[in-house]
């Protein structure tokens, strides 16, 4: 079973070269005997929503992880707009243009909204030495920063503290707070968890509206009806190691991926 | 009148608002909490007493050197925050407390168990200082301190501090490079607290180890917190009112320590937030230096 | 009546979540609790289970009052609580998590047996047995979880999300498991954001909207509600 | 005005309490005395205290207040040195007479002319020990064991130079810390050293921990320390393993002279506590200066002339005060043993080579 | 030598039986509990007053040194810790040093400021040949603390309640919901620290024969450089690391011309740990 999913994999390279932005080789990942990402190679292409899905544990974050630099590689290499990031720590890579949100939403809850997205728009100025002493409320970077409160459509509660928000709320922030850091590359982990189906199909909305803008993103999701609506192509993950790829129809009738991970009824999803 | 004597008592008051407005850098809004400020405190005021004893340096030539001292010592001794964080941070920092304490004990160097004798009253243009015209020269300085800390309360430096306290990978995933961060904390703390121990050195003219004992680590700690974690009022009434509370307690004497112990932990109780913290007792009481909500208090987890 | 909830309010600090909240759960019967983000769901399953302590209101079970009963109180006459996200003690072994129910009701229980029923609804944890729970993948924490509240046979299972950041193969798997629950004489209350999945399983169902009930009834009628339809289907 | 008050700081609060105590106790028992016996001049004397808890920072506020607030005449410190040379400072600079009790530092008394010592210059009573350990009991192998803060330190140095100028070898040197308990580690090296006398210069508190463990790893040398030892608790703690323990002092308890006797008994009756060294001092402190002020008033500057010309001051607790050598007290030195439970005389030195300050830099 | 290692146990058994009650309430509550040293002093006063106003016994004032505390403790948890548990964490930390400031002065203004011999007499196993002198003191405080640990190891991994402890120190909430009285767990969790907090204090009363205000103040930082060193929350780990940090205090202390201060070594070793073992030695 497994074999023949390779195959079919190797049997129809993608030529993409030209239109890269994110590409992954051999990334591994262990912890301890836990081989948590075993040897995944992948592309993401330029303005592309790419969907990352598997069984829980499947290794997803850890890859997503992998990839934003909060943790190392054990192997393999990671390339951005073709510099290799595969070392670089966290930081540096927010400021080459990769942003992200968490599966447990991580806002700073002492923090208000407004001051959360601030902390995006510095992205670039943060750790020089001078930001010590820039003041970081001058009007055009509040007037910044109220653009994407709106955007996000948080404008009510810009003062309060994030901590006071409800989860949805949180992700629309995190996501805010990912957009002001100006990145080429988001990537978002479960963004829908947590919300019914009204806010799902808003944030739908709000994420092709941020691929118009240019930007590339990797999303985790286990909501079959939101990842297959939005993704250009999609990539399966089992015991850290890719099972399958391709467009979300080809995904959702691979008979591997339905026996690891949709379940027998996943073939609902294969419209 | 007691004048003198009050002068006196405001001017330590004031040395320690200065310091407790560089543990406010450090705790309140890096959320790294120090219990061993008393050793940076220490390392301020050794700095300045061998600059001015032993290099035979004046107060105003050294004080600039004793701060880059101390800010120097502070970034080594922050390093281990890179690698400990949490409750063994505080530890750490307990450690610091007797570690220096041992250190300036055991030297000749730093004076050993006999300390620093004659650090000289500082001198204004030629004329020795009085407690009033250094009283005039702490308060300057706590002046000084407040307009920096207020400025940096505004900075990008504040807001990535900020963050990297309340969470370390959150930061990072927006290019805050929080190692830098928490040592940037360290170092501006640590000015703070060098200043404040220079100050400290010449108004008492000698020093010995046992001066900088960890229970005033501990007492910084409580001041911070006492007025409101991460605000510069919180900061400086902390500061003010528990260095004079154990004074106003004078007339019960010898039940005064135990009256303050209780009333500390009394009042930590009640007001968990500190005086002037969100929801303080004395929140909105005294002018605020933003408005509501865009300055933040300090209610998170440690560390 | 086994479950009643009268009049229920809570607040955190100053700010009051829930308003008023009435509702019950009947014997052998499975209630769905459904409402958008933030509208109060874990809070009142909190409330009912003794973790937050309500403003007004009184909740009475077996027609026993238990508004002001600590949580182990409760746990002790029947009512167990499954939290969001899988939540199991890690650094216990999965036989220590389910024993640790059941021996605070010895006298009344047969352990074994009971452990067995568990055994037999999911396989899986008795060749996990003596794992650490805190190294079980999501799916076999919430399964874990499931059996841990199970193992102190519980007149009523107040459930939080059971199927929160679960892969859709194991939604599937813990519906059809809580269904098949409902045999064994046990009452359930469920929160879920996954509101077709949720009512399909339950009898009844309640809509909770900023923290006041706006709808309630059988299943099936809500499912066909046009309010249900709009907010929580995306129809 | 009616009264001439005399100001007061000691530590009351924090780990210095004891100490405290008893030098307040005294003192005030002392002021009691002089009431009784005609005051100041027909005036009462009037002691104002506060507490310091030995912080400095507090020394020199309340000195400030005791000078302005209180209008006192002489200031007199029963804390240790650091709050006394600060409080020294303060009176220096606001030009009203000081004395410190038993603090030791030399640094006390180079604040300036108005900065006075009555306890023993640590020089003169490390000397002694020396001159006692090396020459009366012929030591030649002496194992240090120094408390380390400015009254160990001190102590210490002027017994290793005289003991090594009389031919002793030091053979351990360790310093410890204030408020260590455990000397085990310290006392087995010791032994393995094997030394004729084990000097150790400290507090009561922690020396009876010296004393009683050394006794118990076997160490049957002798043992010797100071006046920090000069308590009765010191042989409370210790209990047996004090006896056989030689210590430097000026309270003499066997003494016949009245004002010792007076001191120790009514210390006794006023606090139920037997009287230690600690307020000894501070007990003559208030002798000395209520003697200077019915000589010559209430005038600073009279007051220090005063008190460098004082010869052979009798009505004081310890041995009498000779004179005083760059404003410190000189009288002749003791040694005490214990002996059943008890501080017993041993042994008391005239010579002008121990017992007065050299010339080099230990009369500073 | 051999004395040597003696010696340094005894000293180890003190840090030990102090480190566990810390270990103990940092486990359930992650409190960072200062005032447990006022208890160690508490355990030692009350067995003071024992001595010298009920009986002569050892026995009945180590168990009532051992009681008061323990029930102080409890009541301290009602009273101090359990208002702020909701709190950040530094919150409960600044309580506990104003309780420890205040006790301390307590103590002194009850009992004086002087420190009180304790004269206990007592009948136990001793051993002493020409190699080894182990007083009966020293014999008590080892199979004192050897049975404590060894009860305390044998409840937490045996025994239901230790189940339940375990529980609680993982996840209150989900506790409380499975049917566990934590308040009921809290209080025995403060009792039983308490409880070996107060016997320290006797015991060490008796081994120093001194007691006085500010006794608890050494004793609870090298505690907490215990705690830190064993891993927080490991009680094996706080029992080992006890009597490695006496060892290596003892050992450092033989080297001649090393006179760093024993609190200096011990924070200094504690430091460089962190520093390769960011967790402690045994922390998880
Ligand atoms: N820091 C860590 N230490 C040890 N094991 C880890 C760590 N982080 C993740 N793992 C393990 O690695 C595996 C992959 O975890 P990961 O979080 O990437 O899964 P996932 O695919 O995101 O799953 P889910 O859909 O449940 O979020 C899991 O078995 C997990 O237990
Ligand atoms: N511990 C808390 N302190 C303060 N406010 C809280 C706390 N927990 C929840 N809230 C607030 O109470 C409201 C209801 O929260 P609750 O978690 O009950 O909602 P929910 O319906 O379960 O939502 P979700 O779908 O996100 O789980 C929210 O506005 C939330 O911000
Ligand atoms: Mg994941
Ligand atoms: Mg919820």
């Amino acid at each position: 079973m497994l074999l023949q999913t390779e195959e079919k994999r190797n049997g129809n390279p993608r030529n993409i070269e030209d239109g890269v932005i994110l590409s992954l080789r051999g990334v591994k990942k262990h912890f301890g005997g836990l081989k948590a990402v075993d040897g995944v190679d992948m592309t993401l292409n330029k303005t592309e929503i790419l969907g990352l899905i598997g069984p829980n544990g499947a290794g997803k974050t850890t890859l997503l992880n992998t990839i934003s630099g909060l943790l190392m590689p054990d192997g393999g290499e990671i390339t951005f707009r073709g510099i290799s990031i595969t070392s670089l720590p966290a930081f540096k890579r927010a400021k080459l243009g990769i942003a992200r949100t968490f599966q447990i939403a991580k806002p700073f809850g002492l923090l208000t909204v407004e001051e959360n997205i601030l902390i995006g728009l510095g992205c670039k100025l943060h750790g020089h030495i001078s930001s010590l002493f820039q003041n970081c409320r001058k009007q055009e970077i509040l007037q910044k920063a109220r653009d994407i409160i709106n955007m996000i459509g948080l404008y009510d509660c810009k003062d309060q503290p994030a901590s006071s928000l409800p989860i949805g709320l949180l992700r629309k922030l995190e996501i805010g707070r990912a957009l002001a850091a100006n990145p080429s590359l988001l990537l978002l982990d479960e963004p829908a968890a947590g919300l019914n189906n009204q806010e799902r199909n808003e944030l739908a909305g709000l994420v092709r509206t941020i691929r118009e803008e240019g930007i590339s993103i990797i999303l985790i999701e286990h909501s079959m009806s939101f990842v297959m609506n939005l993704s250009d192509r999609i990539v399966v993950l089992h015991r850290g190691r890719k099972i399958a790829e391709g467009s979300p129809s080809d995904v959702a009738n691979d008979p591997l991926v339905i026996e690891v991970y949709l379940g027998t009824k996943g073939g609902k999803y294969a419209s | 009148m007691t004048f003198g004597y009050i002068l006196s008592i405001c001017t330590f008051a004031s040395i320690y608002a200065i310091l407790i407005l560089g543990l406010n850098i450090l705790t309140g809004y890096t959320k790294q909490v120090s219990l061993g400020h008393a050793a940076f405190f220490a390392i301020g005021a050794y700095a300045q007493a061998l600059l001015v004893t032993k290099a035979g340096l004046t107060f105003w030539s050294a004080l600039p050197l004793s701060i880059v001292l101390s800010m120097a010592i502070g970034i080594v001794m922050g390093l281990p925050s890179l690698r400990v964080s949490d409750d063994f941070l505080v530890l750490t920092t307990i450690g610091l407390n007797f570690i220096v304490m041992g250190i300036t004990e055991y030297f000749d160097f730093f004076g050993g168990a006999m300390g620093i004798i004659g650090i000289n009253v500082p001198s204004f243009m030629g004329h020795p200082l009085g407690t009033t015209g250094y009283f005039v020269v702490t308060l300057i300085f706590l002046m000084l301190a407040i307009y920096i800390s207020y400025f940096f309360s505004k900075t990008w430096g504040r807001l990535a501090m900020e963050a990297t306290g309340e969470d370390e990978q959150a930061a990072q995933a927006l290019g805050i490079n929080t190692a830098l961060y928490k040592i940037y904390a360290f170092a501006l703390s640590s000015a703070f607290t060098g200043l404040a121990g220079a100050l400290w050195a010449h108004s008492i003219g000698s020093l010995f180890p046992r001066n900088f004992s960890f229970e005033m680590s501990v007492l910084f700690l409580s001041m911070l917190v006492f007025g409101g974690l991460g605000t510069i009022r919180g900061a400086i009434f902390g500061a003010f009112f528990l260095y004079l509370l154990p004074e106003c307690f004078r007339f019960i004497e010898s039940y005064r320590m135990l009256v303050y112990g209780a009333l500390l932990t009394v009042i930590v109780i009640l007001q968990p937030n500190g005086m002037l913290g969100r929801g303080g007792l004395l929140d909105g009481c005294f002018f605020k230096l933003k408005k509501r909500g865009t300055e933040t208090q300090g209610i998170s987890k440690m560390g | 009546m086994l479950l009643n909830v009268q009049d229920v309010e809570i607040a955190y600090g100053r700010i009051k979540v829930l308003w008023g909240i009435s509702l019950y759960v009947g014997d052998s019967e499975i209630v769905a609790l459904v409402g958008a983000n933030g509208a109060g769901k874990s809070t009142l399953i909190k409330g009912i289970m003794g973790l937050v302590p309500l403003q007004r209101g009184s909740i009475t079970f077996s027609d026993h009052d238990v508004s002001k009963k600590p949580p182990w109180e409760k746990a002790k006459m029947g009512i167990a609580y499954i939290p969001e996200g899988g939540r199991v003690f890690p650094d216990l072994t999965v036989e220590e998590n389910l024993m640790l129910t059941a021996n605070l009701r010895k006298e009344t229980l047969n352990v074994k047996a009971q452990l067995d029923l568990i055994y037999s609804l999911f396989p899986v944890l008795k060749e996990r047995g003596f794992q650490k729970a805190g190294t079980l993948s999501g799916g076999e924490r919430q399964m874990l979880a499931i059996g841990r509240a199970l193992m102190s046979k519980p007149k009523l299972l107040l459930i939080d999300e059971v199927s929160m950041g679960l892969m859709p193969k194991l939604v599937t798997e813990v519906f059809e498991t809580l269904k098949s629950l409902k045999a064994y004489g046990i009452s359930m209350l469920i929160t879920e954001q996954n509101v077709p999945e949720a009512l399909a399983i339950s009898d009844r169902g309640y809509v909770l909207e900023n923290g006041r009930i706006s709808l309630g009834g059988q299943a099936d009628e809500l499912l066909k509600s046009e309010r249900v339809k709009t907010s929580f289907l995306g129809l | 005005q009616q009264t001439v008050k005399i100001g007061f700081i000691t530590p009351l609060t924090g780990f210095a309490a004891a100490d405290g105590y008893s030098s307040l106790e005294s003192a005030k028992l002392a002021v009691d005395y002089v009431n009784e016996h005609g005051g100041i001049k027909g005036k009462k004397l009037e002691l104002v205290s506060y507490d310091d808890a030995c912080q400095p920072d507090q020394a020199s506020a309340l000195t400030k207040k005791l000078i302005e607030n209180d209008k006192v005449v002489v200031m007199i410190s029963g804390s240790y040195s650091s709050p006394s040379r600060a409080a020294a400072v303060i009176c220096q600079q606001a030009k009203v007479p000081f004395t410190s009790t038993y603090a030791v530092h030399p640094s006390i008394v180079e604040a300036g002319e108005y900065c006075h010592r009555i306890g023993m210059a640590a020089p003169i009573q490390g000397r002694t020990g020396g001159y006692f350990a090396a020459r009366e009991l012929a030591a030649k192998r002496i194992a240090l064991l120094i408390m380390n803060n400015d009254f160990g330190v001190s102590l210490a140095e002027a017994f290793k130079e005289t003991a090594i100028k009389l031919g002793a070898q030091i053979v351990y040197e360790k310093k410890y810390p204030l408020g260590e308990t455990e000397f085990r580690s310290y006392l087995n090296a010791i032994k393995a050293a094997n030394p004729d006398l084990i000097y150790a210069p400290g507090y009561y508190n922690e020396a009876a921990n010296i004393v009683s463990q050394a006794r118990e790893v076997g160490l049957k040398c002798w043992l010797m320390g100071d006046e920090g030892y000069d308590s009765p608790k010191f042989i409370e703690l210790a209990k047996s393993a004090a006896n056989g323990v030689f210590i430097t002092t000026d309270l003499n308890r066997d003494s016949d002279r009245p004002m010792t006797q007076y001191f120790l008994k009514n210390y006794k009756k006023r606090t139920n506590i037997d009287a230690d060294m600690v307020g000894a001092s501070a007990f003559d402190a208030v002798m000395l200066v209520s003697h200077i002020l019915n000589k010559v008033g209430t005038d600073a500057n009279k007051i220090i002339q005063y008190w460098d010309t004082i010869k052979n001051f009798e009505d004081c607790a310890t041995g009498p005060i000779l004179m005083f050598q760059n404003r410190s007290a000189i009288r002749p030195m003791d040694i005490q043993i214990v002996l059943n439970n008890k501080f017993r005389y041993f042994y008391r030195y005239y010579e002008p080579e121990v017992i007065y300050l050299g010339k080099g830099s230990e009369g500073k | 030598m051999l004395q040597l290692l003696v010696d340094a146990f005894v000293l180890g058994c003190s840090y030990a039986l102090m480190a566990v009650g810390l270990n103990m309430v940092y486990g359930l509550l992650r409190i960072i509990h200062v005032a447990h040293a006022a208890l160690y002093t508490l355990g030692a006063y009350v067995g003071l007053y024992c001595l010298y106003h009920l009986s002569q016994s050892l026995w009945l004032s180590l168990t009532l040194g051992a009681v008061f505390p323990a029930l102080m403790g409890a009541l301290m948890y009602r009273i101090i810790y359990s208002p702020v548990l909701s709190a950040p964490r530094y919150v409960a930390l600044i309580a506990g040093a104003g309780v420890f400031i205040a006790s301390q002065e307590f103590y002194r203004l009850i009992a004086g400021p002087y420190p009180y011999p304790f004269n206990a007499q007592f009948k136990f196993l001793s051993i002493s040949s020409s190699h080894l002198n182990v007083t009966e003191t020293q014999m008590l405080i080892i199979t004192f603390m050897v049975c404590a640990f060894l009860c305390l190891y044998l409840i937490i991994n045996n025994t239901n309640l230790g189940l339940m402890w375990r529980a609680c120190t993982q996840d209150m909430e989900l506790a409380a919901s499975s049917g566990i009285n934590i308040n009921l767990i809290i209080a025995i969790n403060f009792i039983i620290g308490s409880a070996l907090a107060g016997s320290a204090g006797v015991l060490m009363a008796l081994y120093r024969n001194s007691v006085f205000p500010t006794m608890g103040a050494m004793v609870s930082y090298k505690a907490f450089v215990v705690v830190v060193l064993g891993g927080f929350g490991s009680i094996p780990g706080a029992a080992i690391a006890g009597i490695l940090l006496a060892l290596a205090e003892s050992l450092l202390g033989m080297v001649p011309f090393f006179n760093l201060p024993r609190d200096a070594i011990a924070f200094l070793v504690m430091v460089l740990v962190l520093m390769f073992k960011p967790k402690g030695l045994f922390g998880r």
